[in-house]
């Protein structure tokens, strides 16, 4: 309908350039205290020349500009997003309401702990949540997201084997892992050192045999890993890693596959990160907030970051709850105050709200889910196309090729995710793990309905059948999202990363809209 | 069934059939008995929602916040109010529950959400890019180090002891794992940054010095000197600042600064006991490639209609991996929206509206306690002050429900009897007044 | 400029020269001097959000409400937990901004709800047709009297004293307009209506009966004997239901009822000290084209899609004017939307479920207060009985931030010493238990 | 697009269509009080025998099917909304935080008035603000919505007639009023009598003077009236009115034109209603909720309904709140309870956010608005096919008339209303008032800014340029809504007014979807 859309071109406009000289949203409350002339109280060298160019607009249309911006997202509560790797997951209303009670919402981070022993109680509950499902007995809530998570499990590594006058340089990395955790072996001051995947899926054996020498501080993993499989040798993956001196890290991106099932400190995971905005659905938030917690070991524990919440005295809950400072080992701080509270108190309404068996359902109905999905797109006239890349039982996700496509049909996985797009539906995480050819990432995750799941596949089948009939139909798409595939090349080779006034000093008050 | 689950049985029955399981256990064959775990874990049952609701709501109520008693707390957060149409928008699905915009084409309200905060975090600033969040102030301050590391090689960072004590705390942290030592700048007598000893810190190895304005105590510092100071030897010189603050003050980019990093919870942000709030980075041109954490840029969409995407993602981990010039990932979205449509509601005169306010009120309250002020100098939005008997202030104070303010003892064992007083919009003359008794108690007493 | 408001002085010169004035005054020359205000109104100077929010704030701390203290005050509207989703998807501009959906093709959301309200209240009075909404209950009632004229041309209509003090007001204040008589019938010494006195009273000129169930002290009339003494002379049967409780009582349509209308609050609306909440209005299909306010309907668009409409408009006041079934135009649809989204929540299993909550724990109250019950047979979410010392109850309770229930003396002299307890599933065993102390505290004395 | 939208001609699913037996959002706390049969507790007579057919759904789509339903709504924070006589002006965000405070929201109405004296203390203010607004002295909140106030002006006026033992039989209603009246009057026991409107848009005089009889109870006017325009003879219709010994009733509706600048009482008004929902600015809602509040002159007050609000003792705030009841002459209640208190805390919050200078500005730029977008749309190439009904100096809306477009271009106002929605801005007030051929009623208000009006105006032309170049276009519009034109005729012909399970009994759980 194009041509009968008279708002079908209709160009993006920024805030700034909606801007009026002279409108106004905000009302200041009225100077109650002598009006001193502004450069009595501030020296001239500090004091501002000119005001810093920030819309001028009132409210009615503040609103509607952001209300608008809004309704250009595909969003969670709109439809399916088997985002791998991510657990998107339906984040429930109530956790917004909780988090938002002004003894959460208006509590300063300073308060004196005599005075905000409800959100330590609420800190110390979700450690010992946490603590339970992980399988390890001590927690830190700091980290503020599963990458802070990972530096802090890295930086404990190193203070650990400092402490025992052991000098290493490098950690171990599966070519299957996440971006983040190669990252983050840089930012931790070690080497990277690549292990293999075995065709199983798993961690090649042989070559962490090799590679697990003396100067090795970790082995970074996630279990199930990024291809969706348990790794069934985690075992005596543990134990080569042990044998060599050093720590087995947790990567927690995938606990949803197995909470009240397995746990990593059985597996021999000496250090823990939980991605509370993926397993404890915390809102994404279009790219956060999240928290990354961290559960470690006895003999990780002195070295945990400050501060540490504890409870002194009586144990029938008659305890009280204080913010533990003094920590002569500890790494320190990773960021200010306590972490990202708001995050927790979601999280905890979550794990109060499932309980034990519920966390263990969640689990068991992610991995039911991703396994049917699965069997739906092992049909003929997919399977063809989008081969299983590991053909084993799965666990929450797991990841398909679009070599087939690619080769029979010459639409690449890119193809089908975009064309996915006008399907409504969020395509899955695509050229991810990297040994992959052509990957397809699925989890679907245990709130989606089956109807969704098949609604998925048919839309997949829907896709090839039009791939194969004109190919240019998927390379081409999308064709009705609010703008269709964009320059990112041109976007990097002269980023334009800031809107600037066509002419300034004053802008806002005559181009624009 | 739970009531966030779909599976009925007649669900898990076709379901078993098409995947060919006999039962769902057998979908977690892979994973050896020996590590499997043999019992329930020890938590306690589901609740319902209501139930839920009452156990948090009670837990709050335990907790004494901004509402139920009269704060002067700040220290790195503060009591700003937060207007109805931030809680509204924010509680919409389409920002609260999409993932990291990987997919622009139905995107564009965060990616161009990303793109306003960019440019409004760049017009406070003074500097021309500025990516679209990071975790939280003390963490950007530390991301600050690392492009420092990775610009110059160097060994050494100098720190101000006016920077935040969780921001020096952090950077230690983490240079720890850049390889780096941190060494301290003392402050002058009027707790502001010694300009003499932070050029006497600076050496070829250095790789960067930081400061902050205002600093932890206050005081507006001179930021062109402190530039100019830490510049010579080629050290990259690095501003945390209080973006709300810089609605009157000379924007650090104008200075000599490359980098300004700082928290963000002023700007719309919720005291949450700490966070989620952002912190924001902005740097000199030159820093573009060598930036933290997602950057969203303007292009066209293939019917030549303007749009905006992540751009640069060759600097990020999922690309670069070891190479990466940070490991961050999931950042701050949401509250860095929060921090854009809170200055798009403020706007062009009323940032300087109400931190002219704030300076006054503050200008005011340090007069009105008539204690001796550890920074007698220029301050914007809060000031430290000697208070002979700060416990009996306090006891006094906490009877009536007054939160005094932070104490400094802990952080700054040179300020003993220091008491930081941060001063907002929402504390009025009156409030201030009502602090300034309290304060004079004791003084009638001992008089 | 107010914050509202975003007309600048460059606007008003360019709007003025287009409209070809020279000032705005000159657009109200129309207005005679002699009516013009020569002064500004006399209310206090506007305030910033900020200000407004904390003088709002202040007043609603000085109410004493559900959260602040126990209470077992019903009597119409009840406290039950509203869940989080309603209160997020009511604070969307989709649903809380627009207008009524007189364009259909922008408004499918609002009709759609609409339709699927009609369905959900018409499953739980087991009538077939509902329309989208009427204000509130009493006035829902008085509204029934209207389609009874109109049905009947008759001019009594016959209430039973079970039916809740406001509706009999309201429909007595309406039935002056309608030209119509209000003839009480009294409760048999069990709280219930009296068939026979309601039998006696219904003569050829009578255009309706009314009756409520659980009635106003929360005994579950015998409905089916009531509605046939008062069919026998052809008037209409009015059944006023609290939909919650439909959930396990046998529902009115099936028991000879033609109109069952009520008061929704209890259906995910907050209590609010009364309104807003909405009414409903079920009917026999022959009513269908006497129904007052809007109904939604389903039918096709030109390209066969499915849609929903404003359906039998001819109905209503906007096209058949002084001919309208009734004068209503806004309603309440926002609380309607709450309402249908409330029983959606709670489906088919959970309304049952929380209304056997409800009646066991009831039951259980009235059993654990041990005092001599009013309507001592079957209730469902509400008794009565009578205290002793109500005076003195209310005294202990007060200082314990315990609100008994409501006190029946004004309404009904007859239960001078009359307490109704209303129990939802907020009030817990423990609070009941809590209630039982403070009345058992005078035994006590009294022992 | 159509054709590369694969879900273009998806159809609408009701949430019963979605439901699965088994499924549920709800979960019930726990029986902590003996279990006793249900039928040991209610009479068989009265047991539901089989269950009320309502969704079994679990949370995540229950609020992805709201959620989606919502987005197929124009609303009021998407864009420009000119419904004539309905006052679509921005709804404040800050109203929803203060409505929302437990204090409010959580406060039960028969809370004792010792305990609810905020609540109380803010229906007073807002009844004294109402009053010194309308110019009447005594206020009654409790009216629903506008025409519930219409009929308690004339349940008021048959009562204080019939005090007077004055036997009135007749009201009068200008044919321009809106339906509302006429309905009204018949509900109130009245018979309508219409009086004609004169060649300058106001009311006939001389068609006035001669209906004005004895037998006559009331005038029912709004003033601005339906046309926007300000009756000039106001004084004179008072006096006629009064001669007649009628009560003059000032509907409300327009009242968003004179805040400040003239006032009902003092134009001769005996009874006013506000809409709350309009001129202070309580959100629609999709139709309700509102407020309808009533001023009266001292010979009405009497009569007022039970309870009012009153303010004992001490005139310097030290006064307590009390519920009067005790109102002998009162003609009782019109519906439970103190009235729509949500509304009131909004509406409340809206006038001490204006203040008097506020409400007044609003007033000025409502009309200001108005009258700049009539004069765009005067401008050559619109004003030939939509010229304006009365030209005149226009208050807060005014109306055009179709007429030229249908001659002209064989477009009727529907078909540019319906054209309109394909620009994504709601289309005017149609077809009312009556007299005036193909009308379109326009209220800008004061909230818009002026580059909404310039685009209407611009839409507005285009609509037209379309038609003259091929009717069809507009006759066929819309293209782009959600669903395109839908049939009303067979609607109301073959009425479905709720769902029904395609197979009882248990339909939810095999169908659907
Ligand atoms: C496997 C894996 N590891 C680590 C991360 C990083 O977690 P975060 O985004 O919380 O920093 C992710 C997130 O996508 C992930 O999928
Ligand atoms: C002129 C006029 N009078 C009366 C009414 C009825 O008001 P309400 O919808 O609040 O009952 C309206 C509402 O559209 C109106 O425009």
């Amino acid at each position: 309908m194009t041509e009968l859309d008279p708002r079908a071109n209709e160009e993006a406009v920024t805030i700034f350039e909606r801007s009026r000289a002279g409108r106004r949203a905000f009302v200041p409350p009225p100077t109650d205290v002598p009006e001193v002339p502004i450069s009595e109280l501030l020296p001239a060298s500090q004091l501002r020349e000119r005001p810093a160019e920030l819309p001028e607009i009132s409210e009615p249309e503040l609103v509607r500009h952001y209300v608008t911006l809004s309704s250009k997202n595909f969003h969670l509560d709109e439809g399916f997003y088997p985002l791998g790797s991510c657990t998107m997951k339906h984040n429930p209303k109530l956790h917004e309401r909780v988090a938002a009670l002004p003894g959460h919402a208006r509590l300063h981070p300073l308060q004196d702990p005599e005075y905000a022993q409800g959100a330590l109680e609420l800190m110390w509950s979700l450690q010992g949540a946490l603590a339970e499902i992980a399988g390890l007995p001590h927690v830190s809530l700091q980290p503020s997201a599963g990458s802070h998570g990972e530096l802090a499990g890295l930086l404990l590594t190193r203070a650990y084997h400092e402490e025992r006058g052991e000098r290493k340089t490098k950690v171990l990395t599966p070519d299957t892992a996440h971006g983040t955790n190669p990252a983050t072996v840089t930012m931790a001051g070690y080497e990277v050192v690549k292990v293999g995947t075995a065709p199983d899926g798993g961690v090649d054996l042989d070559d962490l045999r090799a590679k697990a020498t003396e100067d090795v501080a970790c082995l970074m993993l996630t279990n199930p890993n990024t291809l969706g499989l348990f790794d069934r040798n985690i075992e005596e993956i543990a134990r080569v890693v042990h044998d060599a001196g050093a720590t087995l890290y947790y990567d927690g991106a995938n606990l949803n596959a197995i909470m009240g099932i397995a746990r990593p400190g059985d597996m021999g995971f000496d250090i823990v990160h939980y991605n509370l905005h993926k397993t404890f659905t915390q809102p994404h938030g279009g790219g956060g907030p999240g928290a990354g917690p961290i559960a470690v070991s006895d003999r990780i524990e002195p070295f945990l970051p400050t501060p540490q919440v504890l409870r002194r005295g009586g144990d029938n809950g008659a305890g009280r709850f204080v913010l533990d400072h003094d920590r002569p080992k500890s790494i320190g701080k990773l960021r200010g105050f306590q972490g990202n509270f708001g995050v927790f108190v979601r999280s905890y309404a979550y794990i109060r709200s499932l309980g034990a068996d519920g966390l263990k359902d969640a689990s068991q109905v992610a991995v039911l889910n991703a396994n049917y999905l699965k069997a739906r797109l092992a049909e003929p006239g997919i399977a063809e196309y989008l081969p299983i890349a590991f053909d084993r039982t799965c666990m929450h996700e797991f990841v398909l090729s679009g070599s087939g496509a690619k080769e029979k049909l010459g639409v690449r996985t890119l193809d089908i995710a975009k064309r996915m797009l006008d399907y409504r539906v969020h395509p899955p995480t695509v050229y991810f793990p990297l040994l992959v050819d052509e990957a397809m990432m699925i989890e679907p995750t245990e709130t989606e309905p089956r109807e969704r799941l098949d609604d998925f596949a048919d839309i997949v089948r829907a896709i090839l059948e039009e791939a194969a009939e004109d190919p240019e139909i998927v390379r081409d798409a999308p064709y009705t999202t609010p703008v269709r595939r964009l320059d990112e090349a041109g976007a990097a080779k002269r980023p334009v990363v800031r809107w600037r006034p066509p002419a300034a000093p004053e802008p806002a008050a005559n181009d624009g809209q | 069934m739970s009531r966030y689950t779909s599976i009925t049985d007649q669900d898990l029955e076709v379901m078993l059939g098409a995947i060919g399981a006999g039962s769902v256990d057998e979908l977690f064959a892979d994973i050896p008995e020996s590590v499997r775990l043999d019992r329930e874990i020890d938590l306690p049952p589901g609740m319902s929602e209501q139930e839920v609701y009452d156990h948090l709501a009670a837990l709050a109520a335990r907790n004494r916040h901004a509402d139920s008693e009269l704060t002067f707390l700040g220290a790195g957060m503060y009591d700003h109010y937060v207007p109805a149409l931030i809680d509204n928008l924010l509680s919409r699905s389409e920002f609260l529950t999409p993932y990291t915009p990987y997919q622009p084409e139905i995107s564009q309200g965060g990616l161009q959400v990303m793109f306003e905060f960019q440019t409004a975090i760049s017009e406070l600033t003074g500097l021309p890019v500025s990516n679209a969040s990071v975790y939280e102030g003390p963490s950007a301050v530390a991301a600050a180090g690392y492009l420092a590391k990775l610009e110059t090689r160097r060994s050494k960072l100098v720190a101000s002891r006016g920077l935040h004590p969780h921001s020096r705390a952090a950077l230690r942290t983490h240079a720890v794992g850049y390889g780096m030592e941190v060494e301290e700048v003392p402050l002058t007598g009027e707790a502001a940054t010694d300009v003499e000893a932070l050029a006497a810190a600076v050496d070829e190895d250095t790789a960067a010095v930081f400061f902050q304005q205002p600093n932890f105590l206050g005081t507006v510092e001179e930021i062109g000197e402190l530039a100019e100071a830490g510049r010579r030897t080629g050290a990259l010189v690095v501003c945390a600042a209080d973006p709300l603050a810089l609605g009157i003050l000379k924007p650090p980019g104008e200075q000599g600064v490359d980098i300004c990093v700082g928290e963000g919870q002023t700007l719309g942000n919720r005291l949450d006991f700490g966070g989620p709030s952002f912190g924001f980075f902005a740097a000199a041109e030159r820093f573009l490639r060598k930036m933290p954490g997602r950057i969203a840029g303007e292009t066209r969409d293939v019917d030549g209609r303007r749009g905006f995407v992540l751009t640069l993602q060759t600097r990020e981990q999922h690309i670069r991996r070891e190479k990466a010039t940070h490991n961050i990932c999931t950042a701050q979205a949401l509250n860095a929206l929060a921090g854009v449509v809170y200055l798009s509601w403020l706007g062009k005169r009323g940032i300087v509206e109400l931190a002219e306010l704030m300076l006054r009120r503050t200008h005011h309250a340090r007069e009105a306690l008539g204690l001796e002020a550890i920074n007698p100098g220029p301050v914007v939005r809060e000031f430290a002050v000697r208070v002979p008997d700060l416990d009996g202030l306090f006891e006094r104070a906490r009877a009536e429900r007054v939160n005094p303010g932070y104490r400094l003892g802990r952080d700054y064992p040179e300020y003993e009897d220091g008491l930081l007083v941060a001063i907002t919009e929402r504390r009025t003359r009156e409030d201030i007044e009502r602090l300034a008794r309290l304060v004079g108690a004791r003084a009638g007493v001992t008089a």
